[in-house]
């Protein structure tokens, strides 16, 4: 495998850097299915039958918790990459295990969020609004949770493997994609919820 | 007219016990005879577990094949009942089954693999590389589409078929009225095998965007690679919409949400806008590499450049960002107003433009060319005449106002006909033969192939063009018998004999298979039509590594001038090659997918989740193994060379 | 090492993102029509896609940084196509 | 080659015979306005695809003739062409100007069908509901008070508006003689224009896919005179039971019943989902139960210009 010294441990190898730009492409394709969520929510937003509409659901509470929650993590991954950058593995082993920290603490939210709703008599099932809101949620929270378990495995890698052209290389891009999670929580953060409750 | 009720192994139709039981003696057999000729290891090794993009591709080209022929045996049997009014071969559940089934698998199991099949053995060495991006990952798309494919057809024996048509329209779609377990299988086994395109789609664009040999400039790619270039970037960003709408179709029929409900807010146009959203955009997946097959064969038997290469490209590029803005042409009917119709007409018929550049560019390379008229190239030139009534009968059903008339008739049957005909199965039947030898070494036989070509294509126009006339009659589709009175009969006898005609054609090409692999004799040159690009420059058959050197490219048409003005298209040793490791992981994930999907249909929740959790186990096992491939010495390199017949 | 742990460029994304939350949120502390608080919705969210797109995801920093925008660019036209699209058929199109 | 030939002229037969007069095509037969405004539209439009096939054929054909190999002589080497900056902007245009134009007619034919028949524009329409449910048609004429299942009656020379919904799947009324064809859905109401200048009967049917009974779902449409047409009502309101909201639901249930008239309409108990929009609670929406039923629709505005006015 030809090593490349000049550029950093993630794009050092051909392979990595193939992988590098097929992830960027894959969250192209993200980008479409999320747009697609989006638009099923917006055209049945207003489809709540006899069920509770956007107004009557939402909090603004829960959904700062989240919003702070997630950017904050975003925030420390993109330290986690700056100081896998300079070889720390240890700082950079800290701020990914701080991330997915903070990852939990906003699945948690979310699904302290799930529950209430549910109290509130909203079940994905009870109208379109609410079955258009849940899956786009809960889209967004399954690409979390599974965030959350490839952030552990790639750890775990970490810390028995060190800092090789492959490890650096998956961090790199599990950041992109928490990144990514964070994108598209903002859109959610402010044409579900803020606009819902506008 | 009894409805199909609930069952598993549907044990009360004859037509459907003989399927179970001639799939039962083959798949026994099959197993007998490789058990007996002691084929297990070779079959694992060679090919289930194989990670080279060229043995990929054939298996894609063979499940292709085998999905023409039960697609087009349903095609024969539903014009077997229209062809006389009032005919009792079919009733109407299982022709509603049967079209559906068709279109489906046409579509995304005989179309889109085998143009992936093609993309697949010949995109690498076209530009020179010795595999794609993640040969693991493609290994994964083709045993998902695989899984797919069979999980799609065994709803004809278990459980029952899809009856909702392929375009599967709610309300109609949904449990209430299918109730049968036909459309789960429709949702989930296109979203497995939807999984894998959108793999290809992805591995294939850093393929070719990244893996060039040195000096292919963008502007210096073969055609056929622009095409499927475009097409993938395609793949990406449709395919995203199709999961999308079919895990809402799963959830409104098993889990009981209200996306496309009649009641709660519900709104069932919602589900036809997101088909139509991926659908047309996927009429231009099976286009767009046909195009560039088109272009190919061409040039290479008009011994001519391609003419007008760099409108070629922009026109691609225009179809490909059309082919999102249009959609909605699909249901001008659905009353929305004057407004949106108009504005998606005319977005619809801006795309006769490109195509238009690309039509006139291609009679323009035959023009002062020296054409030769070889198998392939009879396809390609009938493709011309024949896609462009296709396409000019899109064009007018293209104007809403005219749709009105049309939409639903089997005029529109015959339109789409005739674009994915002479379209893309005229273009990936003269692509395999096109690049059979590059594969296999031997040619198939011109003379049959000839034969099978005029059957074919003289069918083809018996076959469907009356179908114009019968749309315009009044013909609706899907439409499984009408009364003597309405007078569609003899049109309807006419276009039956055409289909026969196609069924013999396509006997024919598959007899020519059997037949040149017998008898064809070998060819030793790697280039046995004097074409023009970098595949052709490798042996044939090509070995696992493509090439032992990586060519130079200087210009368009690589290998044609080197062959011209004597220049080597590669210089210096033969170093050691990297080589991917085989895996029988994407095998095996795609069980456990196969084993949640089947699940999932009826809907036995623990099964799934455990199958589930085995998918994630083997993602699990694959981020911490550790393969860093092999290399193949140049001691072994030079054997290898040698023994095909010197180096290349 | 505190400097070298949070470099001035992603202290300042950080900073930014919250900032721009807290803007966001104006749509609900004050009384504004719909198509103003639409307005400052978008321009927040897409200001902080792109705080996360360049100041964190680094998308030019790679040799293939043209293929990365042109990825993005094709993305968007594609999601904003979907989603327009969808209202236009199914909700604006009714409406005229 | 000569079978491209046999094609052409063959699209050239048939062109002539579909605008022809013996036996025409139904589609190309238009007994109203607006069919007429849709058979003009496609004439037009098949004599520019023919006049486009022309060219290309010619072109086609040439290519192969003049440059096979077996004329060509055997030192014969093609030249290298890069194309043709001119050429290929001709090429571009003149599509280009082909789109326009149709692109012209295409909007302008359009709202002419989505509109009130030409010549008629200050007649008041007769309204007629129609209703689909697995596998029938039901008509309910609110200004007559009277209902009909599977057969249609209406008078010539004057402008009748249909308003479309469906009990169900979504199905597409047709009369192709008389206008062309638009979705009956569930949640809201769709409208369709068209007047008859012939008397005659007319082949209606639903045109889109709705399950097994669709292929015979066909109903007749029968233009008569006013006289006649008076007559018949007359008849109907006199002679035929009233509909119950019990006869209703049974008629639903049902998959196949023959033609059936009735002196009331079904619209008093079992409203259309008229003035809803998808997003808007569902009370009126026919699938509804009972009670959902006799809520009257919702009094909103509707904002729903195709739909009613
Ligand atoms: C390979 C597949 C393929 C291709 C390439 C096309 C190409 C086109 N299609 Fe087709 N289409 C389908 C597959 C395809 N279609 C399928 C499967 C359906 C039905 C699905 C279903 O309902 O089940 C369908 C349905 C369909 C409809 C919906 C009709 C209805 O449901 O009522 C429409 C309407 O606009 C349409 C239009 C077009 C147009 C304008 C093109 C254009 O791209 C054609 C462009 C080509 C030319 C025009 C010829 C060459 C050009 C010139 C020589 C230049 C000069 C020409 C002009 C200026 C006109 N198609
Ligand atoms: C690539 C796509 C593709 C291809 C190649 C075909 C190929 C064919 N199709 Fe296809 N068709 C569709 C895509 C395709 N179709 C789609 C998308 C639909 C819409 C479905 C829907 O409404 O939901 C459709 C619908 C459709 C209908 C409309 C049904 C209806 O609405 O009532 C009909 C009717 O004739 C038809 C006929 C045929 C025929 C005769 C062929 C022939 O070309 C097939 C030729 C192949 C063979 C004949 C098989 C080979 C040989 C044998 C099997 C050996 C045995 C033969 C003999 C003994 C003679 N198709
Ligand atoms: Cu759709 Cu009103
Ligand atoms: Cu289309």
């Amino acid at each position: 495998m030809k090593i490349d010294e000049s550029l950093p441990l993630e794009y050092s190898t051909e392979e990595n850097r193939l992988k590098i730009l097929g992830f960027w492409i894959f969250l192209g394709a993200e980008i479409a299915l999320f747009s697609t969520l989006f638009a099923v929510y917006f055209t049945l937003h207003n489809g709540h039958g006899d069920g509770p509409s956007a107004e009557e659901l939402f909090k603004i509470t829960p959904v700062m918790i989240e919003t702070v929650l997630l950017l904050t993590s975003s925030f420390t991954i993109g330290l986690g990459i700056h100081a896998m950058r300079l070889g720390l593995k240890k700082a950079m082993m800290t701020f990914f295990v701080i991330t997915l920290v903070l990852g939990l603490g906003f699945l948690g939210t979310e699904i302290y969020e799930f529950v209430e709703y549910i109290h509130e008599g909203a079940t994905i099932q009870t109208s379109a609004f609410t079955s258009s809101l849940m899956t786009l949620l809960g889209t967004h929270g399954a690409h979390v949770t599974f965030g959350f378990f490839w952030g552990v495995a790639i750890l775990i890698q970490v810390a028995k493997r060190g800092l090789t052209p492959e490890t650096a290389n998956k961090s790199f891009i599990f950041s992109l994609y928490w990144h990514f999670l964070d994108v598209v929580w903002i859109f959610i953060f402010s044409f579900v919820y803020l606009k819902g409750m506008m | 007219m009894e409805s199909h009720e609930q069952q598993f192994l549907i044990l009360n139709e004859p037509m459907i016990v003989g399927a179970m039981i001639s799939i039962v003696v083959g798949a026994l057999s099959l197993f007998i005879g490789i058990t007996y000729f002691k084929k297990w290891g070779y079959l694992w090794r060679e090919w289930i577990t194989t990670v080279d993009h060229k043995k990929i591709g054939v298996m894609y080209i063979l499940v292709a094949l085998v999905m023409l022929f039960r697609g087009g045996v349903d095609a024969l049997l539903m014009r077997g009942q229209t062809a006389m009014p009032e005919n009792g071969l079919l009733d109407a559940q299982h022709y509603n089954e049967i079209f559906t089934t068709h279109g489906v698998i046409m579509i995304l199991f005989m179309a889109m693999p085998f143009i992936i099949g093609l993309m697949n053995v010949v995109t690498p060495l076209q530009i020179g590389a010795r595999d794609v991006a993640f040969p693991r990952l493609n290994s994964v798309s083709f045993w998902l589409f695989a899984v797919g494919t069979g999980l799609f057809n065994i709803s004809f024996i278990i459980g029952g078929s899809p009856d909702a048509g392929w375009s599967a329209y709610f309300p109609l779609a949904s449990l209430e009225f299918s109730p049968t377990v036909g459309n789960n299988y429709y949702a989930i086994s296109l979203q497995i095998a939807g999984l894998g395109t959108l793999a290809t789609g992805i591995n294939f664009l850093v393929t070719i965007l990244k893996m060039r040999a040195p000096g292919m400039t963008l502007m210096k790619m073969p055609m056929f690679t622009w095409s499927i270039l475009i097409t993938n970037v395609i793949i990406v960003f449709a395919f995203p919409v199709l999961t999308v709408a079919l895990a809402l179709m799963t959830m409104d029929r098993q889990f009981g949400t209200k996306f496309f409900a009649m009641q709660d807010g519900g709104m069932d146009m919602l589900w036809a806008n997101l088909f139509w959203v991926w659908g047309h955009p996927e009429v231009y997946i099976v286009i767009l590499p046909a195009f560039g097959i088109y272009s190919e064969i061409i040039s290479t038997f008009a011994r001519k450049n391609l003419y007008g290469y760099k409108s070629m490209v922009i026109s691609m590029v225009a179809i490909s960002l059309l082919s999102f803005v249009v959609w909605a042409h699909h249901f001008y009917t659905m009353g929305h107003g004057v407004m949106v119709n108009s504005v998606f007409s005319i977005t619809t018929m801006l795309i006769a433009v490109p195509t238009g550049v690309k039509i006139f560019n291609w009679l323009l390379t035959l023009h002062k060319g020296k054409i030769s008229f070889t198998t392939p190239m009879l396809y390609s030139l009938a493709f011309i005449p024949i896609f462009t009534i296709g396409g000019v009968t899109g064009v007018m059903l293209a104007m809403a106002s005219a749709d009105y008339q049309y939409h639903n008739t089997m005029f529109l049957v015959a339109h789409f006909h005739y674009v994915l005909i002479p379209g893309t199965v005229f273009a990936v039947i003269a692509g395999f033969h096109f690049w059979f030898p590059k594969v296999f070494g031997f040619r198939l036989n011109e003379k049959l192939g000839k034969l099978a070509f005029w059957f074919i294509t003289i069918s083809f126009n018996v076959a469907f063009f009356p179908l114009f006339i019968l749309g315009l009659n009044g013909m609706t589709r899907r439409m499984y018998t009408y009364s003597e009175s309405t007078g569609y009969g003899p049109l309807n006898m006419l276009s039956f004999l055409g289909a026969v005609g196609l069924g013999i054609g396509f006997i024919i090409l598959v007899y020519n298979l059997y037949w040149s692999i017998r008898y064809s004799p070998r060819d030793e040159t790697g280039d046995p039509w004097d074409a023009r690009s970098l595949e052709w420059a490798t042996h044939g058959p090509v070995p696992f590594y493509n090439f032992a050197r990586i060519p130079q490219v200087n210009d368009l048409d690589a290998f044609w001038y080197a062959k011209k003005h004597n220049k080597p298209l590669w210089s210096g040793p033969i170093e050691k090659i990297h080589m991917p490791n085989n895996s029988g992981m994407p095998f095996l994930m795609s069980g456990a997918f196969f084993g949640a999907g089947f699940c999932l249909v009826f809907s036995w929740w623990i099964p799934t989740i455990i199958f589930t959790i085995l998918i994630f186990v083997f993602m699990a096992l694959r981020s911490f193994e550790q393969d860093h491939g092999y290399y193949v010495s140049v001691e072994e390199v030079e054997r290898i060379e040698r023994e095909l017949g010197g180096e290349k | 090492m505190m400097k070298q742990l949070f470099p001035k460029q992603h202290v300042m994304g950080f900073v930014f993102s919250m900032v721009l939350s807290i803007v966001a949120l104006a749509v609900l502390a004050f009384d504004m029509s719909y198509k103003m608080g639409m307005a400052i919705l978008l321009v927040t969210a897409i200001a902080q896609a792109l705080v996360q797109l360049l100041l964190f995801m680094h998308i030019g920093e790679s040799e293939d940084k043209n293929t990365l925008y042109t990825n993005i660019i094709y993305a968007l036209f594609v999601g904003v196509v979907t989603i327009l699209g969808t209202l236009f058929t199914m909700i604006w199109g009714y409406m005229y | 080659m000569k079978k491209k030939w046999l094609l052409l002229s063959a699209i050239f037969t048939i062109a002539t015979v579909l605008a022809g007069c013996e036996n025409p095509l139904m589609v190309l037969d238009p007994k109203g306005p607006n069919a007429k405004t849709l058979s003009d539209t496609i004439i037009m439009s098949i004599i520019v695809m023919c006049g486009i096939l022309f060219v290309v054929y010619v072109l086609y054909a040439y290519m192969l003739i003049k440059y096979r190999a077996s004329r060509m002589g055997e030192d014969y080497e093609p030249p290298h062409e890069h194309g043709s900056t001119k050429l290929e902007i001709i090429w571009t245009v003149i599509p280009i100007i082909i789109v326009v134009f149709l692109s012209v007619i295409t909007v302008q034919s359009t709202s002419k069908v989505e509109s009130k028949p030409v010549g008629y524009e200050n007649e008041e329409p007769l309204v007629i509901y129609a209703a689909s449910s697995n596998w029938k048609w039901h008509f309910s004429y609110p200004e007559e008070g009277i209902e009909t299942v599977n057969y249609v009656n209406l008078p010539v020379d004057r402008p009748v508006e249909f308003r479309l919904y469906s009990y169900g799947p979504i199905t597409s009324f047709w009369i192709p003689q008389l206008a062309g064809q638009k979705y009956a859905m569930s949640a809201h109401v769709t409208k369709i224009h068209m007047a008859a200048d012939v008397p005659g009967s007319y082949m209606g049917r639903n045109s889109n896919f709705n399950g097994q009974g669709y292929a015979q779902m066909e109903f007749e449409a029968q233009a008569m005179t006013q006289a006649d047409y008076d007559e018949w009502v007359n008849d109907v309101k006199t002679t035929a039971p009233k509909l119950t909201d019990a006869d209703y639901d049974k008629l639903l249930e049902t998959d196949f019943v023959g033609r059936k008239s009735y002196s009331s309409t079904h619209l008093e108990f079992n409203p259309p989902p008229e003035g809803q929009h998808h997003g808007t609670p569902n009370e009126g929406t026919p699938n509804t139960e009972e009670d959902g039923d006799k809520t009257a629709p919702s009094s909103e505005p509707h904002t729903h210009p195709n739909h009613t006015e």
